[in-house]
């Protein structure tokens, strides 16, 4: 029996936030009454702790856990492979994993949530994508997807005795059971069509025609179900509005970044990686998926005045933007221009929930309820308005036109001309709605005082001012968007 | 002299906007605000004309040249450069803001804090400057794009005090289309990337012969309708009455002074230099646009109610002579467009003051409200309008003449290629366009100006007005008597890349 | 033996599964149909492993995770289905509307916000299923 | 027709009777009973088919403690015993078209795929714990990890969300 | 020296617009002396021209344009100083006669600047070289009739005529501007000398000649008020008296006739053209001369009269009768100016300019009454006075083209036409002569009439207007008597037209004196009372003068007007497509979105498992 060499730095930032998370545990249901803060220190601590691992394993690609070359697969296949793509969805995950984690405090310090099981949950789902976008054979890829899923579920249905909460968990749960077992049946057809599940042999197998023909083509589309869900492509969006407005926001800007993230990461090694001699049948599929994706989102976000309804099919529509590059065929410099656009959007993403789950403590629901806040909370509504408008890649925000910029420019260079100009007449889509949004911040708040204007009486559980870690969350992305608006450059490090 | 490319000439001209635009509301009291704003754009206006002295004595060349990495992974530098066909209108836009600027001296607008206005218009003129000096297509596009929203926030919050869902319509209409153009714009922007595998502008025109001509066709076609949504072209023009009615003064005179010709200067820029095989099988169908836009715009101001949405219109017949004369295709139909954008801002930016002025002192700008006999009630602010007005139906010896003229004259030998009777059958109707222009403003002068004077008085121009008009006033009449001073000496032409 | 057996019986196993799930309006019935899916899928592999002969046995071992994986997610689900029972008092999958987009969903979730924070018990005891 | 054969259509028809009978019975009960059945089928085919671990665990886990579960839940909903009416709901026949489309599917290109196949199962080749565990912490060792993680996440989220009284 | 002439008036408007509002009596001031100096300068320039045909030029300055550069440079001949000197001498008597004329008008400043800024307008037309610039102060001259005109804004008819007048004329110029470019293009320069060296060295093909003479037609007939654009020029008659005198008599509706003449070389290339100016000139000449005939009010008569006078000029020019035009040219500004004062002065005192209300007026105004005579008999041709001597230049060159020249059919027209209209002329002038001055007094001068174009209430009994208004009438007298002299000697003003051709000139003579008795005897049978009454039904036709501005609205102005309506409606239809079109869209969605989102779970499974089998589906077939 021959055990793996395990490169043991090639998995610390997982360890550490495994680690993180059962001290988190452990912290909160034996430490005195009252210390609710702990858990999410050491949720940081373990995140920080990953980040600086990942940052040393930046120098060289490193692969381990690689399978025997005995038998009759010849080239040596490792199941976990740190490159600069995988790096990159690293940095992406942990800094969004991070931000939330803060986020969510203040609803623990409130009491709504338990702060130990949250913290752990979370940390343990980062590791499941953390896992994902390291992972280099169908089984790794699986377990990795299924760890990402299941703490979600329990995140959703997190708070006591909710209703909309409980409606919320079951029905992305159950959708979510449907979509794995979907995968699941795509990953044993497609073991079944080249008799491996590792990455480098069933590239080969399918470029050599080794694979039985019919059975593989179906087998890679199922496989990209269980992915699609996570990245809510047009078919299976339909989860996105109930779950984000049934779950806690922290949660739902959880499920909008970082599982959307893994998604991504998961599809583009399932296409990249293991069916890129297939291209020419996948990345016409990608692109219609895309083009449809983001019409549908920009379109049903068109009539939403609810707020988190309104972030989640804006999620979704920024989801079709995510998805072009791959469309374009997956070259380098797409994957670099969709990594750049995510990153972006994750930092961009968060400071809108923050602000929104901030405000919405105080009992604001919809986009009229929001009516002044800059007047009122100059802080918030600067940093919600800068969001809104690079999500629309309008010049404030310039960070966001560049990643838009970069969406287009591998568009056209993939000779995809009519997918660009679906992009132009959405961005004008998403225009739309964005800039309604943006008008009632900016607008005075009409006679009667409006939700976003702290009333007197106490609205139960609703401090006026925003929890300490929640202004801190806003501040840091407003400052990072700014920063990148104007020296745009790292954004794109990870573009070769 | 020290070279101002040195010490970075174009940079002030672009930076120093932006950055007096976030540290002047600083100063609290308003006044100081707008004082200290007109004193930039003093400075901005006096380094403009420095650098348009240069130009001129370049002889067509790039001048005040300056390049610096902005993002490399994109390819996308800070390239900035000016020569004869962007200096005349930065300096058109520096002044315009100066004039802008002085007007709000003293009269604060109905509705809105004036300091946010003025940081407004600073950002305003900072991007279009930026937009003209740009010489890299991708910080064309972001700097085309960093003036959509301050203006989209004028026209939204400060524009007419009555009809607040009106206005916010006009500013959201204004901004989807325009963004949808120049997001298509985008799209022809990265397909010359894709094709010549550079972003710089100068580099381009060289090797602009490569891209084959159905690829050209489908750029020249993007860049079309990208810039035709800001022009405005015909079918895209919807959106310039209602915004131009809603907006305030100051708004309206940049949105048609300066907005409207970041359409046609991009237009004169990527068509005639980068996509030249494309755009001569495009070119008549711009011509026809522009033609129908110049009839169009004509007859529809003939049945105008408002006298504000009438110079709208008005605007869009003036666009439609600009077209034309570029879709001519010679190095004739260039220096007519050149001419006639810059005309046109002058004297329409004139127009919409004084329409500005007579609307903030009667409340309204229709007809109806405004009375008739305004020669007696305020002969000077009248005077002003019939000037204006005149100069603005082409009459020679002001400045509209020239630009309409040396349209029709490039229609009437465009490029060989084009075919000859079609832009003949342009050049009658353009010139049934001008005599319809005549119909309508002497028609609007006889309704507000002549007539038995209502009863209620009308003050007079003030004299922060006369400092903000004067200068447009000058403009006209130099233009009009010498417009040399404006036309491309011989060797510049010469220097003109098109195909012979 | 025809290796077509057991895909064809997968297969069909798989049929049913969907079935289930996508027509039970009783949750647990839906998690017994999400189950039949998965065995029809560890059916899959075994078939395969079997077929490949592969020395590294990836085929069984997968159906070992995923047989684990399926008794986690039941687990979990059986949770949210008794954290929904207790603030439903039924488990219809079809008849939760609360977070449905009406028209915006104003006013739903504005009487529905409220409604959350006075706790289960106050909901009319709504039954589905009706005691013989 | 070998034995193996006629062996493994006999419980094919058997898992495929019940599984039918879990989709139509009005009963709840009975349902998690014909699940039951199909699971125990399902072990036997493992057998046949040399996945003797794979069985084994099959039936430990599947019938040990997933249907348990299942039925564990059936009383804490407090289901009726008896037969229940509506349990199928209107989306029934959309479903039944949908799911006979997934199986159409799988089949056609799976007899496209395999048509004449055959397993040639060998006595070397039985998969047997000892030589399914050695390949399993031989070459899998990196998703046997990751699957404990998940393992304790699915554990602390399932006790978190039943968690019945309020702790502080 | 050329230059002066042109700015000198320039700088008196600039005084008086900017000075003229602070004390009262600069403004008539700056007008008077800054033409009276630009006419001193005419003056020197025409005795330093008519001796010699040298032209001097003021140096060309190029403008490029991308194609053909515009070469603008002044350039005075025989032909240009003439002109000069017959312009600026009629603006400085306007000038003078207005002093009086418009006392305490408090919009005087404005028309003074006006009245000197047209004189620049004129002198640049006549002086300049180039087409373009020629142009611009053919445009200016119109935008100044057009502010003149609407001098007394507050009254309905002034407003109306201003804009119909700057329309029409605007219209032409277009055709004007395209002619420009066609002469310019087929001569490749736009300097006048330039086109007229190519065209007499034959690189211009008759086809572009046609094309380009008959657009240049187009702006002349426009400026020219000749037949197709005829109808501006009586409805202009609102405008104060000066003012017609001046530009609807004198100037501006000679710049046309200007130039023709200059470009005549170009002309005489295309017979086509030179048939449509002839052909126009008959229709305008009678034509007019008949409503002159039946018009009621004075003014009307007189710009009638210059219409058909113009035409004459025409006709002349349309048989390359160069000299006779020119000479008829002059002597028409002469005595139509003086005819247009005096009618100013009789309106002074009067109130009014309608016909009917005057009468009997011979004692109360003699200085008048024997100017204006003067000014009538020059009008009819009578033998002493310089219009039968012009009139008969022009008649005498149709004779010999008739006779032996080789336009013989074109030469008869115009003999026939012309004499016909010498005996119209005569008749008319004796009508409104006999209408103003003898008979009875008819109407009482106290309530002011309509149409009077100061509208002030005048003194009730008439009087005799102040010398600052006489004294222009004497001297614009002088030239209408004395000028006879001065056209026969030869190589008067370097012109050569023979002006006495004895054969035609008796016939028109004879014809004159006809229709001058039949007037009379008319008059003095119906007992002092309108002679047009003899015209019995014509007359109604001719006082509605043809139906001409009805049938322009029927043609033109309705279908235009409609179409302005049906563009300002589709306007606001333009923009629904766009807004109906997002609106559908969203609710279209909207209702999609709904359905498949209204939170039934197991509607969420089935779209997900429809959507991945139909993903396998299309993914298997296309493999």
């Amino acid at each position: 029996m021959t055990t793996q060499v395990i490169d043991w730095w090639a998995i610390a930032p997982p360890l550490c936030l495994v680690a993180a998370a059962i001290t988190a545990l452990l912290v909160d249901a034996f430490a005195p009454r009252g210390s609710r803060a702990l858990p999410c220190a050491i949720s940081l601590v373990g995140v920080l702790a990953a980040l600086l691992a990942s940052a040393a394993l930046s120098s060289h690609s490193r692969a381990t856990f690689c399978l025997p070359a005995s038998g009759i697969e010849q080239p040596v296949n490792c199941s976990w492979v740190i490159d600069d793509v995988t790096l990159a969805w690293w940095l992406i995950i942990l800094v969004s994993t991070g931000l939330i984690g803060m986020l969510l405090q203040p609803s623990v310090h409130r009491g709504e949530l338990p702060g130990g099981e949250l913290y752990f949950l979370l940390l343990s789902s980062a590791t499941g994508a953390l896992c994902l976008a390291a992972a280099r054979d169908l089984i790794t890829l699986l377990v990795a997807l299924e760890t990402l899923s299941l703490p979600s579920f329990a995140l959703v249905g997190l708070r006591r005795r909710n209703r909309r909460g409980a409606e919320a968990a079951l029905k992305f749960f159950i959708v979510s059971v449907v979509a794995t077992a979907f995968t699941l049946l795509g990953i044993s057809m497609v073991y079944g069509a080249t008799g491996s599940v590792a990455a480098g042999r069933i590239a080969t197998s399918v470029a050599t025609g080794a694979a039985v023909e019919p059975v593989i083509a179906v087998g890679m589309v199922l496989t990209l179900v269980g992915f699609g869900f996570k990245v809510a492509v047009v078919p299976f969006q339909v989860w996105v509005p109930d779950t984000y407005v049934g779950a806690p926001i922290g949660v739902a800007a959880y499920l909008s970044v970082v599982s959307k993230a893994a998604g991504l990461a998961g599809l583009v090694i399932v296409l990249v990686r293991f069916f890129s001699p297939y291209v020419d049948l996948w990345s016409p599929m990608v692109a219609v998926a895309a083009a449809l994706t983001m019409t549908l989102g920009n379109l049903a976000a068109l009539r939403q005045s609810h707020v988190v309804r309104l972030l989640a099919w804006s999620s979704v529509a920024q989801a079709g933007y995510l998805l072009v590059p791959l469309a374009a065929g997956g070259s380098e410099a797409d994957i670099g221009a969709m990594q750049a656009y995510a990153l972006m959007y994750a930092i961009v993403n968060v400071s809108a929930f923050a602000v929104v789950g901030a405000v919405s403590a105080w009992g604001a629901v919809t986009v009229d309820d929001f009516r002044g806040l800059v007047r009122t909370r100059p802080w918030l509504g600067l940093a919600l308005t800068f969001a809104l408008l690079c999500l629309a890649g309008l010049p404030p925000g310039i960070v966001g036109l560049v990643a838009k910029v970069a969406i287009f420019r591998s568009a056209v260079e993939g000779e995809l001309t009519w997918l660009a100009v679906v992009l132009a007449i959405n961005v004008a889509l998403g225009l739309v709605y964005y800039l309604r949004f943006v008008a009632a911040l900016l607008t005075p708040a009409p006679v009667r005082a409006a939700v976003a204007e702290p009333p007197a009486s106490g609205q139960p559980g609703g401090q006026r001012e925003p929890h300490g870690a929640e202004l801190f969350v806003v501040i840091v992305t407003f400052i990072a968007a700014a920063v990148l608006s104007i020296f745009p450059g790292p954004l794109f490090f990870v573009l070769p | 002299m020290i070279s101002a490319s040195s010490f970075g000439g174009l940079e002030f001209l672009v930076a120093g906007p932006a950055v007096g635009a976030a540290l002047l509301p600083l100063l609290r009291d308003s006044r100081r605000v707008t004082q200290a704003a007109i004193g930039l754009a003093s400075a901005v206006l006096a380094v403009s004309i420095w650098m348009w002295v240069d130009v001129v004595s370049a002889d067509g060349a790039y001048v005040w040249q300056s390049n610096a990495s902005w993002i490399a992974a994109l390819d996308v530098h800070w390239r900035l450069g000016v020569d004869d066909l962007s200096a005349p209108l930065v300096v058109l836009t520096a002044l315009l803001t100066w004039c802008c600027l002085v007007a709000l001296l003293k009269r604060a607008p109905d509705c809105g804090g004036t300091s946010a206005l003025v940081g407004l218009i600073l950002v305003i003129e900072a991007g279009s400057i930026g937009t003209f000096v740009a010489l890299d297509l991708v910080l064309f596009f972001v700097l085309f794009e960093v003036v959509l929203i301050p203006m989209w926030f004028v026209i939204a919050a400060w524009g007419d005090p009555h009809d607040e869902p009106g206005r916010r319509r006009a500013a959201s209409r204004f901004l989807v289309v325009t963004v949808t153009g120049s997001a298509l714009m985008l799209v022809a922007f990265l397909l010359l990337r894709s094709e010549l595998g550079t972003f710089d502008l100068a580099a381009l025109t060289e090797r602009a012969r490569v891209i084959e001509s159905d690829r050209q066709i489908l750029i020249a076609v993007l860049l079309m309708v990208g810039f035709g949504a800001k022009i405005p072209m015909w079918p895209l023009h919807f959106w310039l009455p209602d915004a131009h009615s809603k907006a305030p003064t100051v708004g309206s005179v940049l949105l048609a002074g300066v907005l409207l010709k970041l359409g046609t200067y991009g237009l004169l820029r990527f068509w005639y230099d980068v996509v030249p095989v494309g755009a001569l099988e495009v070119a008549p169908y711009l011509g026809a646009l522009g033609v129908v836009g110049i009839v169009y715009g004509a007859l529809a101001c003939l049945a105008q109610p408002d006298l504000k949405r009438l110079i709208a219109y008005s605007s869009v017949g003036h666009m439609g002579f600009v077209a034309l004369a570029i879709s001519t295709m010679t190095p004739q139909g260039l220096a007519a467009a050149n001419f006639a954008n810059v005309a046109h801002g002058v004297i329409t930016a004139l127009l919409f003051f004084v329409v500005g002025a007579v609307k903030d002192r009667v409340g309204d700008s229709g007809f109806g409200v405004i009375g008739r006999g305004l020669y007696a009630r305020s002969p000077h602010l009248a005077a002003v309008l019939a000037v204006a007005a005149v100069a603005s139906l082409g009459l020679p010896g002001l400045a509209g003449f020239w630009g309409e003229m040396l349209t029709m004259l490039a229609a009437y030998s465009p490029h060989p290629d084009l075919p000859q009777t079609t832009y003949l059958v342009f050049m009658v109707l353009a010139g049934l366009g001008v005599v319809l222009t005549t119909v309508y403003f002497v028609v609007a002068v006889r309704k507000v100006c002549q007539g038995v004077p209502a009863s209620d008085a009308v003050t007079d121009v003030e004299a922060d007005e006369w400092v903000a008009w004067l200068p447009l006033v000058a403009l006209t009449v130099l233009l009009g008597l010498a417009p040399m001073v404006m036309l491309w000496s011989a060797d510049v032409v010469a220097a003109l890349p098109v195909t012979p | 033996m025809p290796l077509l057996f057991p895909l064809v019986l997968s297969a069909l196993l798989f049929g049913i599964g969907t079935y289930v799930v996508m027509a039970r309006r009783h949750a647990v019935l839906v998690l017994m149909g999400v189950e039949l899916m998965l065995n029809a899928v560890n059916l899959n592999l075994v078939a395969f492993d079997a077929w490949w002969h592969d020395a590294l046995d990836s085929g069984q071992v997968l159906a070992l995770f995923v047989i684990a994986i399926a008794a986690a997610e039941i687990g979990l689900g059986l949770a949210i289905v008794l954290l929904v029972f207790r603030t439903h008092q039924h488990i219809n999958v079809d008849a939760m509307r609360e977070l449905a987009d009406r028209d915006g969903g104003q006013r739903a979730d504005q009487e529905a916000s409220k409604h959350t924070d006075r706790g289960a018990g106050s909901s009319p005891d709504r039954v589905a299923v009706t005691p013989p | 027709m070998t034995l193996v054969e006629v062996l493994f259509l006999l419980l094919g028809a058997m898992a495929l009777g019940s599984a039918v009978l879990v989709a139509v019975s009005a009963n709840l009960v009975h349902c998690a009973l014909w699940l039951v059945v199909t699971l125990g089928a399902l072990a036997g085919c493992y057998l046949l088919l040399a996945a003797e671990f794979v069985a084994w665990v099959q039936v430990l886990i599947y019938l040990g403690a997933v249907v348990v579960l299942l039925l564990f839940a059936l009383m804490l909903t407090r289901a009726p015993t008896g037969a229940v009416p509506d349990l199928t709901s209107s989306n029934r026949f959309l479903a039944a078209f949908t799911a006979a489309a997934a199986s159409g599917l799988l089949i056609v290109s799976f007899a496209a795929g395999f048509g004449g196949t055959r397993i040639e199962i060998g006595s070397g080749d039985i998969g047997s714990a000892g030589a399914l565990g050695s390949t399993l912490f031989g070459a899998w060792v990196l998703g046997f990890e990751v699957l404990s993680v998940l393992l304790l996440a699915a554990l602390i989220g399932a006790i978190v969300l039943s968690r019945r009284q309020e702790r502080d | 020296m050329t230059l002066g002439i042109v700015l000198l008036p320039v700088i008196g408007a600039v005084v008086a617009m900017l000075a003229g509002h602070r004390r009262e009596r600069i403004a008539p001031l700056a007008g008077v002396v800054t033409t009276a100096a630009s006419l001193g300068a005419a003056l020197v320039i025409g005795f330093g021209h008519w001796g010699d045909a040298a032209a001097s030029a003021l140096g060309p300055y190029e403008i490029s344009t991308g194609g053909t550069p515009i070469l603008v440079g002044l350039r005075v001949d025989q032909l240009s100083a003439s002109m000069l000197v017959l312009a600026t001498a009629v603006a400085l008597l306007v000038q003078v006669y207005s002093v009086s004329y418009l006392r305490g008008d408090p919009r005087y400043p404005t028309y003074t600047a006006l009245v000197c800024l047209f004189t620049a307008a004129m002198s640049l037309v006549v002086v300049s070289d180039d087409l373009f610039v020629l142009l611009v102060g053919w445009e200016v001259m119109g935008v100044c009739s057009y502010f003149l005109i609407s001098h007394h804004w507050e009254l309905e008819p002034a407003r109306e005529g201003a804009v119909k007048a700057f329309v029409m004329t605007r219209l032409g110029d277009i055709g004007f501007l395209f002619g420009i470019f066609v002469i310019g293009e087929a001569a490749g320069t736009y300097q006048i000398s330039g086109v007229i060296t190519a065209a007499e060295a034959g690189s211009i093909t008759s086809g572009e000649a046609t094309i380009s003479t008959l657009l240049l037609l187009c702006g002349v007939v426009g400026k020219s008020a000749q037949f197709p654009l005829h109808s501006w020029l009586p409805d202009a008659m609102p405008g104060p008296t000066p003012i017609s005198a001046l530009i609807h008599a004198a100037t501006m509706v000679a710049a046309g006739v200007y130039l023709v003449a200059r470009l005549l070389p170009v002309y005489v290339l295309s017979d086509v053209a030179m048939a449509v100016l002839s052909g126009i000139a008959v229709i305008t000449m009678l034509g007019s001369a008949l409503m002159a005939l039946a018009a009621d009010d004075l003014k009307r008569v007189l710009a009638w009269s210059t219409v058909s006078q113009l035409a004459y000029m025409f006709a002349a020019l349309s048989l390359a009768g160069y000299g006779a035009a020119i000479l008829h040219l002059l002597s028409h500004g002469a005595f139509k100016a003086l005819l247009f004062l005096a009618a100013g002065s009789v309106i002074h005192a009067v109130g009014t300019q309608r016909l009917g209300q005057m009468g009997g007026l011979r004692a109360a105004l003699p200085i008048t009454f024997t100017t204006m005579t003067i000014g009538f008999a020059a009008l009819a041709g009578v033998p002493p006075l310089v219009g039968f001597f012009s009139k008969d230049a022009v008649l005498g060159v149709a004779y010999e083209q008739a006779m032996h020249g080789e336009y013989a059919v074109r030469g008869w027209l115009v003999l026939v036409a012309g004499l016909l209209g010498a005996a119209l002329t005569a008749a008319y002038s004796t009508r409104a002569w006999l209408l103003v001055f003898l008979g009875p007094r008819r109407g009482s001068t106290a309530e002011p009439s309509d149409g009077a174009d100061n509208g002030r209430i005048v003194a009730a009994e008439p009087h005799e207007s102040p010398w600052l208004m006489l004294g222009p009438l004497v001297l614009l007298a002088i030239p209408c008597l004395v000028g006879s002299w001065a056209v026969l000697r030869p190589g008067f003003l370097g012109i050569e037209a023979d002006p006495l051709h004895l054969p035609v000139a008796l016939i028109s003579l004879g014809l004159a004196l006809g229709a001058i008795a039949a007037t009379v005897f008319a008059w003095w049978q119906l007992g002092a009372a309108d002679p047009a009454v003899r015209l019995g039904k014509f007359r109604q036709v001719l006082a509605g003068e043809f139906h001409y501005d009805a049938l322009v609205e029927r043609v033109i102005l309705r279908p235009s007007r409609f179409s302005a309506l049906a563009v300002a409606a589709n306007e606001s239809s333009i923009v629904e497509p766009y807004v109906q079109g997002a609106d559908t869209a969203t609710q279209w969605s909207a209702r999609l979105l709904r359905w498949l989102h209204d939170g039934n779970l197991q509607r969420y499974v089935t779209t997900v498992v429809l959507g991945a089998v139909a993903l396998a589906v299309v993914i298997g077939l296309a493999q």
